[in-house]
């Protein structure tokens, strides 16, 4: 239990996959203007990230190290991401509309957010099992939603704030992303073993 | 009372202290000052619609005669403070931050003072409950807290909503103003007498009079009028501004909250301000309707600072004139208190109901100076009675957010200015407020008449619409009439071809 | 060719539609494995190549005529696992090469040690690591000549206590600023050694062609 | 090579089969909102939004091709409505700039024609044949038609009059 | 016509220059205390610190127009003060400037000035040097009080700074966290190595390493109990911080006193103290709420209990400053007090 | 100005994939901390782009909607593995300093942005020149950023550049000082970094357009 317990807090906030790994930049700086609609992409990247831990570990395992395929990896992994992101999308907004109110819109950004695919592909590197597979999957979402939402929030206060001209919008908010990754620096070399 | 006040500090986590300057005047009984050269009497002293003029210029008056009628449920009338002659009805400078004019109407005294014949009542404790409010709603009588709120309509809730208590705010917490004090202490009979009445038109059981506790003299004598009467408690207040707002002294004294957007009278208590009950008092046993009111003249700048009962409509520069004018630079004219008073455009404004102070305040004391950025450092919310977020709520309307800050609070916000009172950095946060709630306003105002401009233009549709048909049915009719006759000429002809020879088939082509 | 109106007709039916991913597909796969066949043996290559480079650097040049890239065999040192590569000349052992890694400051830092039959260091390098640039980085021979100084050490020069960074009283030079990291490659080349000393007769006994 | 490209193709058949069924069986008709966009344009059809009328504005606001500020009558409120509704963000600068305005006749010059009186799409202005005209400040949108029309230039826009009514705070000056 | 003056027409006469000119009261004992200890060196790099943080706030004014004069009030040199505090107190003069560069360009002025900024400018600025340059932010001395005749005289100590001369083996020293964390990674047990070096940090008097104005702790409470007597900054932040700090550590010491320092270490060991008075209660980072500033407190705390403890590096409070700055304005979002007449209590009661 | 100018232009500089959208975050932070990772990141993302560009938009009548997006992704995803495994097996040392980036050009969103924004309705030239364009500006971007980053934190600028060009472009490397901010060539150097440079790049355009020395966009 307690590994668990550590493998999450480890994933999410030392090697946190935007901070640390950078990766998953894009929807961090593009849907983080609002609280609400940080959270929702955190939730929905949260959805697919589980998703495709399990899948490509199931591909990997099932399919590409059995007959060395190696070099398929990335065709087949972003191939059963799309499909499945599509997917969901889509019967999510036929079968429920008000969850894909909230979470639907921000779903295909997700086939083209590198997170997804980085673990994914981090997961075959380390070789994990597939309960790791998962648990890694789960923390790496569980430390996107949070930085999301700090980042978020501080977006949102910035709105008031009279930030001078040439650094209002993008470039503040990077001067923002850059602070936040100095304070999650003070995480690293952090072992709870 | 120094441990009531201490744990009274400890409980309240709201409110300022703001310099009291009520050693000026409180020692400085009412005194009448004489009527003044002319008297203009703006036909809104009162929140509702304005009165409507019922005399015309060159006409004379008596003391007491009806100058304006009330339209309306919310409103009240206007009363000749002398006898004298109308000058004029039009548009006079009034007391407010704008500058701008209104409809007053302008009396000149003629210095004899008569009066009309007024129909006085000895017992008005003997009069139904609705008779008292017809009396004074006729006397023109409005809160003289500042709400200036036609004092009938608030008497009238206790139909509405069973009212269980009413509440005399003697509070005061205004700095400079002692004409609550004054009055307490001059008239507490008149106060006790008033509050009973209205009681008695609210249906109301229990009467709490409300004293900041520096005011220990008014607390003396109102403690001695009301001895006779069970029904009335005197209860003194700790001493910080803004103690005497409904909502802060409802919630100090019944330990009820009124729901936001509500009325006191929703949870059973209606507030009055105790000049408004001595007021009454007056009204209700002389007949003479409200036509003077006690100002307090004060401020640093004022030669000699002091209460006086005022004819309403004489001129603010009057006023001071009569205190000796002023002796240093004033940097500031304000009328009603320093926290929520307006800054006068000039003197020539006239004293209305509502105006509980004149004050000439010179520039130490007015504060002001240019603001500086927030630093958040939360005193303006530590201080706010209702709880809000003021720094946040400014933040948002400078970044032209201002439906934001309804969404955190400000719609609830009373407008009471401790926040800016104490704000480091000097931001004229209630002045943000006051900006935001307008143009809040404005928007509405535009909503509405977008509203209306959609009915306008169906409505318009309509009617083309109906102008059409019934031009196309005119046309029509004159079209079958023209043919009707066609035809009839036809049939003639016809007729007298008939009797030559048959031409059937051609009619009916 | 398919008509340009045919075309308009097929595409919103879902046969077409799983047909056309199933041919992008079927086209990307085959072209990945022609060019997976193309580029399999310059790819094993340029890693024998790696890995040949970097026993170069711990092994004196005559000391062998074998491959030991290709001479290996696996073990493991409390947990870590080791490559073993032997060099020999004429078939007879004449040193070896271990492949390990350990838990620097930023991560794995993968080293390469090599070690003469007289149980001396020939060498050491490192082959990655994810050291902080500028203060761990210094154990990459390109920024700085610290591991050097193992060449020509033994279990017992210096002294066993003695094999420890300054700071914790070896011999050790620590980089300033940084002890982790040094203090890490130390520990490493020592396990090397001992575990060099306990098991090397069982390596060499394992005959190779 | 085989086991590759079968295996994958295969894969995606199947994928494509499922999502091709799902893109026409989970098929969603998009929403009316092109009328009920209408429905909260003020209908006056003045086209001073440059579209003829306000269903044009509301289709070229549905597919996103006008500003939310596009409609001047409808002012700030409209536009901050409109954004809420689409989802998009209001500048307002551009419109809060711009002063309500009403038309008004100077009866001197009036000769009476009724052609200001036609044209008014709020029916604001009253009068008849040969009579001298008035605007009711409450129904003037000031969209300006009358004044383009009036042949001797008698209409003319003005500022709304600021009363005590509608007077308000300005916004304080800095910090 | 001019803007009519809004309501009220009266002030308490406060400003923000008084603030921040109380807060410099209320540092310099602490501060005097520290250029004591630490001599000529430390009273040059506090002057460069202070004095380039002006002149960069005086260059960002003008860059952006000046229009607001925010130089007179003194949140800059404060910045540039506290800065100087949390630094090592023989800090070569490249330091002091870089630092203030960062505090009052990058993390001030970049979000349009005072009170804009969502992170603590000290901190930013101490967190951007300790990861720039962390040979020179570890270079801690011993303390060499002014008229002991061991630390350089005036014109010696300036041209140290200036040239950034390394110290002498003599007189550096490792501070305690330092040094715990240099064991634990050893794998020594605390319990041998630490009875020598705690016995001087708890007295709080001072007399051992650490940046300039952290050692002298009963100093730093005093100038607490002055702000907060002064209405300056409430206790709240400061209590929950050292709770947030003192409690995991008490619990973790009992259990595993071997590698865990006690609550009265950690507490007056490092930045906790200065952190807990004069850091975490700076208003323009912190939440706004009782409640909020109760979480920003006991979440710094805890968070630097974590790092010192788990993470690479010996001392936390600055990590854990900026941690919670970018969660204030989700706890203040969540901590929004009730609005009267809204809510639970509202409507009939009593 | 001709559509081919344009495109140019917005590609390199007004409608720069990093600068102006801020697409492609994840390498342009990730591989940056040296001026040549940048430009070797740049230029491998740049052949995937052309290539995507043309092929996409040379079967873009072909393609049903609903799986647009699988199609897309696929044949960029097997562009990238093209890329890797010649890298790999060409240029190793390239190959062991971009490491996990190079499959991540897949997910580069800024690839899949273009093909569904530009490439998909565009004829195949046109197509191939806004990769081009956009590949360049994005190296520019990254070369820029990289530089910044190196000179600041490590007092270098294209240090191994001859790893990545060959030896003969050695001199390239250039050595200004010993130590740096170390902090740049860390994660939050990079958001700093690419923070100044727009900031600049704003501070930029604004005194420009002051100035008015931009002849009117329409010419
Ligand atoms: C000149 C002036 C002074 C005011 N100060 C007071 C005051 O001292 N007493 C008072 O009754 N209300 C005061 N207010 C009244 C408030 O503006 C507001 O109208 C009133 O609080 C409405 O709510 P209420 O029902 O609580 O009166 C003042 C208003 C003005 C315009
Ligand atoms: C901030 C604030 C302060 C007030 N202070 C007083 C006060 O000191 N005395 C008072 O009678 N009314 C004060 N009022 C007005 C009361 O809320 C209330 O409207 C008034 O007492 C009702 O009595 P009236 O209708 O007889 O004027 C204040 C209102 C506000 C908003
Ligand atoms: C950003 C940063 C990166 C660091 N990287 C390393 C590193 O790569 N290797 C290392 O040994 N120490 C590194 N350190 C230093 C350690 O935190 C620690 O202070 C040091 O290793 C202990 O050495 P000391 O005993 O000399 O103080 C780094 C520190 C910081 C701030
Ligand atoms: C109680 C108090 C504490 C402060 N603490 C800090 C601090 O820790 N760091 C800092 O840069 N400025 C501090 N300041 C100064 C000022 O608020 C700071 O420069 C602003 O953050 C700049 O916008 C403090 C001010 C006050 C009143
Ligand atoms: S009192 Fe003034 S400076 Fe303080 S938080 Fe409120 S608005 Fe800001
Ligand atoms: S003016 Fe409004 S916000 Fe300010 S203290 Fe009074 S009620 Fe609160
Ligand atoms: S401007 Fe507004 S009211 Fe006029 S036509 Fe356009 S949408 Fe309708
Ligand atoms: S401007 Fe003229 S046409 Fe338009 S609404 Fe007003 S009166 Fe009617
Ligand atoms: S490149 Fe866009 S999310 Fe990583």
């Amino acid at each position: 239990m307690s590994e668990f317990l550590v493998l999450l807090l480890t994933t999410a906030l030392v090697n946190n996959v935007v901070l640390v790994k950078f990766l998953g930049l894009c929807p961090f700086l593009g849907v983080s203007k609002k609280l609400d609609a940080a959270i929702g992409m955190g939730l929905a990247t949260t959805f697919v990230l589980t998703l495709a831990s399990a899948a490509s570990w199931m591909l990997e395992q099932w399919l590409l190290q059995p007959f060395g395929l190696g070099y398929l990896r990335i065709v087949s992994f972003i191939l059963v991401i799309a499909a499945a992101v599509q997917f969901v999308e889509l019967a999510m907004r036929k079968f429920s509309p008000e969850l894909h109110q909230v979470l639907g819109i921000y779903l295909p950004l997700i086939t083209t957010n590198c997170a997804v695919l980085g673990v994914a592909l981090l997961n075959v590197q380390e070789g994990s099992d597939f309960l790791h597979a998962l648990l890694y999957g789960v923390g790496s979402a569980a430390g996107f939603t949070l930085v999301m939402a700090m980042f978020a929030g501080v977006r949102e206060r910035l709105e008031l704030a009279t930030v001078p001209a040439s650094f209002a919008g993008a470039p503040i908010a990077l001067v923002t992303a850059g602070l936040l990754s100095l304070a999650f620096m003070g995480f690293s070399g952090l072992r709870l073993d | 009372m120094g441990f009531r006040d201490l744990m009274d500090e400890v409980k309240l986590r709201w409110g300022v202290h703001p310099a009291g300057h009520k050693a000026l005047t409180s020692e400085c009984a009412i005194e009448c000052m004489p009527l003044p050269e002319r008297l203009t009497l703006p036909l809104a002293q009162h929140i509702g619609a304005p009165a409507r003029p019922v005399v015309t210029p060159g006409q004379r008056v008596l003391r007491g005669q009806l100058l304006a009628e009330a339209v309306g449920a919310v409103s009240s009338p206007v009363h000749a403070p002398s006898s004298g002659r109308i000058v004029d009805i039009g548009d006079y400078p009034v007391a407010h931050p704008s500058g701008l004019t209104a409809a007053a109407i302008v009396l000149k005294p003629d210095g004899l003072d008569e009066a009309v014949d007024f129909a006085d009542c000895d017992d008005p404790h003997g009069l139904e409950p609705a008779e008292i409010a017809r009396r004074v709603a006729a006397g023109g009588v409005v809160g003289l807290g500042g709400a200036t709120f036609p004092a009938a309509v608030k008497l009238g809730l206790g139909r509405r909503n069973p009212v269980q208590t009413l509440l005399l705010n003697g509070g005061e917490c205004e700095p400079y103003l002692t004409c609550d004090d004054r009055t307490m202490r001059e008239r507490p009979e008149a106060v006790i007498d008033g509050a009973r009445l209205m009681a008695r038109a609210l249906g109301a059981e229990a009467i709490v009079i409300g004293i900041e506790r520096n005011k220990p003299a008014a607390m003396v004598a109102m403690q001695s009028a009301a001895a006779a009467h069970p029904e009335i408690s005197v209860r003194g207040l700790p001493a910080r501004y803004p103690m005497g707002s409904e909502k802060q002294l409802v919630h100090f004294l019944t330990a009820v909250e009124v729901p936001a957007g509500g009325l006191s009278a929703e949870v059973g208590v209606v507030v009055h301000n105790v000049g408004t009950a001595a007021e009454i008092s007056r009204v209700l046993r002389t007949g003479e309707p409200l036509t003077h009111r006690a100002v307090t003249v004060s401020g640093a700048a004022i030669a000699r600072p002091t209460n006086l009962r005022v004819a309403i409509g004489t001129a603010v520069s009057a006023v001071i004139a009569h205190c000796g004018g002023v002796r240093r630079d004033v940097a500031r004219y304000v009328m009603g208190g320093p926290m929520m008073g307006m800054l006068l455009p000039g003197t020539e404004v006239p004293v209305v109901k509502g105006s509980s102070g004149v004050l000439a305040l010179v520039a130490d004391e007015a504060g002001g100076g240019e603001a500086s950025p927030c630093i958040r450092c939360t005193r303006c919310a530590g201080v706010c009675p209702i709880g809000l977020l003021p720094f946040e709520m400014a933040a948002r309307i400078r970044a032209g957010k201002s439906e934001a800050a309804v969404d955190i609070g400000l719609k609830d916000c009373i407008g009471c200015g401790s926040c800016a009172y104490t704000c480091p950095a000097k931001i004229p946060l209630s002045h943000y407020f006051s900006f935001a709630k307008g143009s809040l306003a404005a928007a509405e105002r535009a909503r509405l008449k977008n509203e209306s401009i959609g009915k306008l233009t169906a409505a318009r549709s309509a009617r083309l619409e109906r102008e059409a048909q019934e031009k196309a049915e005119a046309a029509a009719r004159r079209k079958a009439e023209r043919e009707a006759a066609k035809r009839d000429a036809a049939r003639a002809v016809a007729a007298e071809a008939a009797a030559g020879r048959p031409q059937d088939s051609q009619v009916s082509a | 060719m398919i008509g340009h109106q045919t075309l308009e007709r097929l595409r919103p039916t879902i046969p077409f539609q799983a047909s056309m991913l199933a041919l992008t597909v079927m086209l990307a796969s085959a072209a990945l494995s022609v060019a997976d066949r193309a580029t399999r043996q310059p790819i094993a290559d340029a890693v024998a190549r790696d890995t040949r480079a970097s026993l170069a650097q711990v092994l004196p040049p005559d000391s062998f005529d074998n491959d030991p890239a290709a001479d290996v065999l696996d073990t493991s040192d409390g947990g870590m696992p080791v490559t073993v590569h032997v060099a020999r000349k004429s078939g007879v052992p004449t040193a070896v090469v271990l492949a390990t890694s350990t838990r620097g400051y930023a991560g794995e830092i993968g080293l390469v040690v090599g070690i003469s039959r007289e149980q001396r260091v020939l060498g050491v390098r490192v082959t990655r690591h994810s050291e902080t640039p500028g203060l761990g980085d210094k154990i990459e021979i390109a920024k700085s000549d610290w591991v050097a100084s193992f060449a020509g050490r033994h279990l017992s020069d210096p002294e066993t206590a003695k094999w420890a960074v300054r700071k914790d009283g070896g011999v050790f030079d620590q980089f300033a600023g940084a002890t982790i990291t040094p203090r890490a490659v130390v520990a490493a080349v020592k396990r090397c050694l001992v575990l060099y000393r306990s098991e090397h007769e069982q390596w060499f006994s394992v005959r190779k062609p | 090579m085989l086991i590759a490209v079968t295996s994958l193709t295969l894969i995606a058949g199947c994928l494509g089969l499922i999502l091709g069924f799902a893109a026409r069986r989970f098929h969603v008709e998009p929403p009316e909102t092109v009328s009920e966009i209408e429905a909260m344009l003020p209908g006056s059809q003045c086209g001073q939004c440059g579209f003829p009328g306000c269903g044009g504005a509301a289709a070229a606001l549905a597919e996103g091709s006008a500003p939310v500020t596009l409609c001047p009558p409808g002012g700030p409120a409209l536009a901050r409505a409109l954004a809420e509704k689409l989802g998009v963000a209001a500048d307002l600068g551009a419109m809060a700039e711009h002063e309500p305005t009403i038309a008004t006749v100077r009866e001197e010059i009036c000769i009476g024609c009724t052609k200001c009186f036609k044209e008014c799409p709020t029916d604001a202005i009253q009068g008849a044949m040969k009579q001298i005209h008035s605007v009711m400040k409450e129904a003037c949108t000031g969209c300006g038609k009358c004044a383009d029309i009036c042949p001797t230039e008698a209409v003319s826009l003005v500022p709304l009059p600021t009363t005590l009514g509608n007077w308000r705070w300005r916004a304080p000056a800095c910090a | 016509m001019t803007a009519p003056q809004h309501s009220p027409h009266a002030h308490d006469g406060g400003s923000v220059g008084r603030v921040m000119a109380q807060v410099m009261l209320a540092l310099t004992p602490v501060t005097l205390w520290g250029f004591y200890l630490f001599g000529w060196p430390a009273i040059w790099m506090w002057l460069i610190t202070v004095g380039s943080a002006m002149l960069f706030e005086l260059a960002c004014l003008r860059l952006g127009g000046g229009g607001r004069a925010t130089l007179g009030d003194g949140s800059a040199a404060l910045a540039g003060w506290l800065l100087a505090l949390t630094l090592p107190p023989w800090s070569p003069w490249w330091i002091a400037v870089i630092g203030s560069f960062v505090a009052i360009c990058i993390a001030k002025h970049a979000y349009g000035g005072l009170g804009q900024n969502p992170f603590n400018p000290a901190m930013v600025a101490r967190v951007a040097l300790l990861i720039s340059f962390p040979l020179e932010m570890t270079q801690w001395v011993a303390p060499a009080p002014m008229f002991s005749g061991l630390g350089p005289d005036p014109v010696a100590a300036l041209e140290r700074l200036l040239f950034s001369t390394p110290i002498p083996d003599a007189l550096t020293s490792a501070t305690l966290l330092g040094q715990v964390k240099a064991e634990a990674s050893r794998g020594v047990d605390l319990l041998a190595s630490l009875p020598a070096l705690g016995a001087g940090v708890s007295d709080g008097v001072g007399h051992h390493a650490g940046s300039l104005g952290e050692t002298g702790s009963w100093l730093i409470l005093g100038g607490g109990l002055f702000l907060v007597y002064r209405g300056v900054i409430g206790w709240l932040v400061p209590v929950a911080l050292v709770t947030g700090l003192a409690v995991p550590a008490a619990i973790a010491h009992a259990i595993d006193p071997a590698h865990h320092l006690s609550a009265l270490h950690q507490v007056f060991a490092g930045a906790a103290l200065l952190g807990a008075v004069f850091i975490a209660t700076d208003p323009v980072s912190s939440p706004a709420s009782a409640v909020g500033k109760l979480i920003y407190g006991l979440a710094i705390g805890f968070l630097t209990w974590v790092i010192r403890s788990f993470a690479g590096f010996p001392e936390g409070l600055a990590f854990a400053v900026l941690l919670m700055n970018a969660c204030v304005p989700i706890i203040d979002r969540f901590t929004r007090p009730r609005i009267y007449g809204h809510g639970a209590t509202a409507g009939r009661g009593a | 100005m001709s559509t081919y100018r344009k495109i140019l232009r917005e590609g390199l500089w007004d409608n720069n994939m990093i600068a102006s959208q801020l697409l492609a975050m994840c390498p342009a932070m990730a591989v940056t901390a040296t001026a040549t990772n940048g430009l070797g990141m740049g230029l491998a993302t740049t052949a995937v782009l052309v290539a995507s560009n043309t092929l996409v938009s040379s079967i873009r009548h072909l393609v049903p909607s609903a799986v647009r997006i699988p199609i897309f992704i696929v044949l960029i995803a097997s562009l990238v593995t093209l890329v890797d495994l010649a890298l790999n097996a060409w240029l190793h040392e390239l190959y062991k300093v971009l490491g996990l980036f190079i499959a991540l050009i897949v997910v580069n969103c800024g690839i899949l942005g273009r093909a569904e924004s530009f490439a998909s309705r565009s004829s195949v030239p046109r197509a191939a020149l806004d990769g081009l364009a956009m590949g360049l500006g994005f190296t520019l971007a990254m070369v820029a950023i990289g530089a910044v980053r190196e000179v600041i934190g490590s007092g270098s600028l294209f240090a191994q550049a001859q790893l990545l060009l060959g030896p003969a472009f050695g001199f390239l490397e250039l050595r200004l000082f010993d130590g740096g901010a170390l902090l740049m060539v860390l994660p939050p150097g990079g958001f700093l970094v690419l923070g100044g440079l727009l900031a600049a790049k704003r501070a930029l355009e604004g005194a420009r357009r002051r100035r008015g020395v931009v002849v009117a966009q329409s010419a």
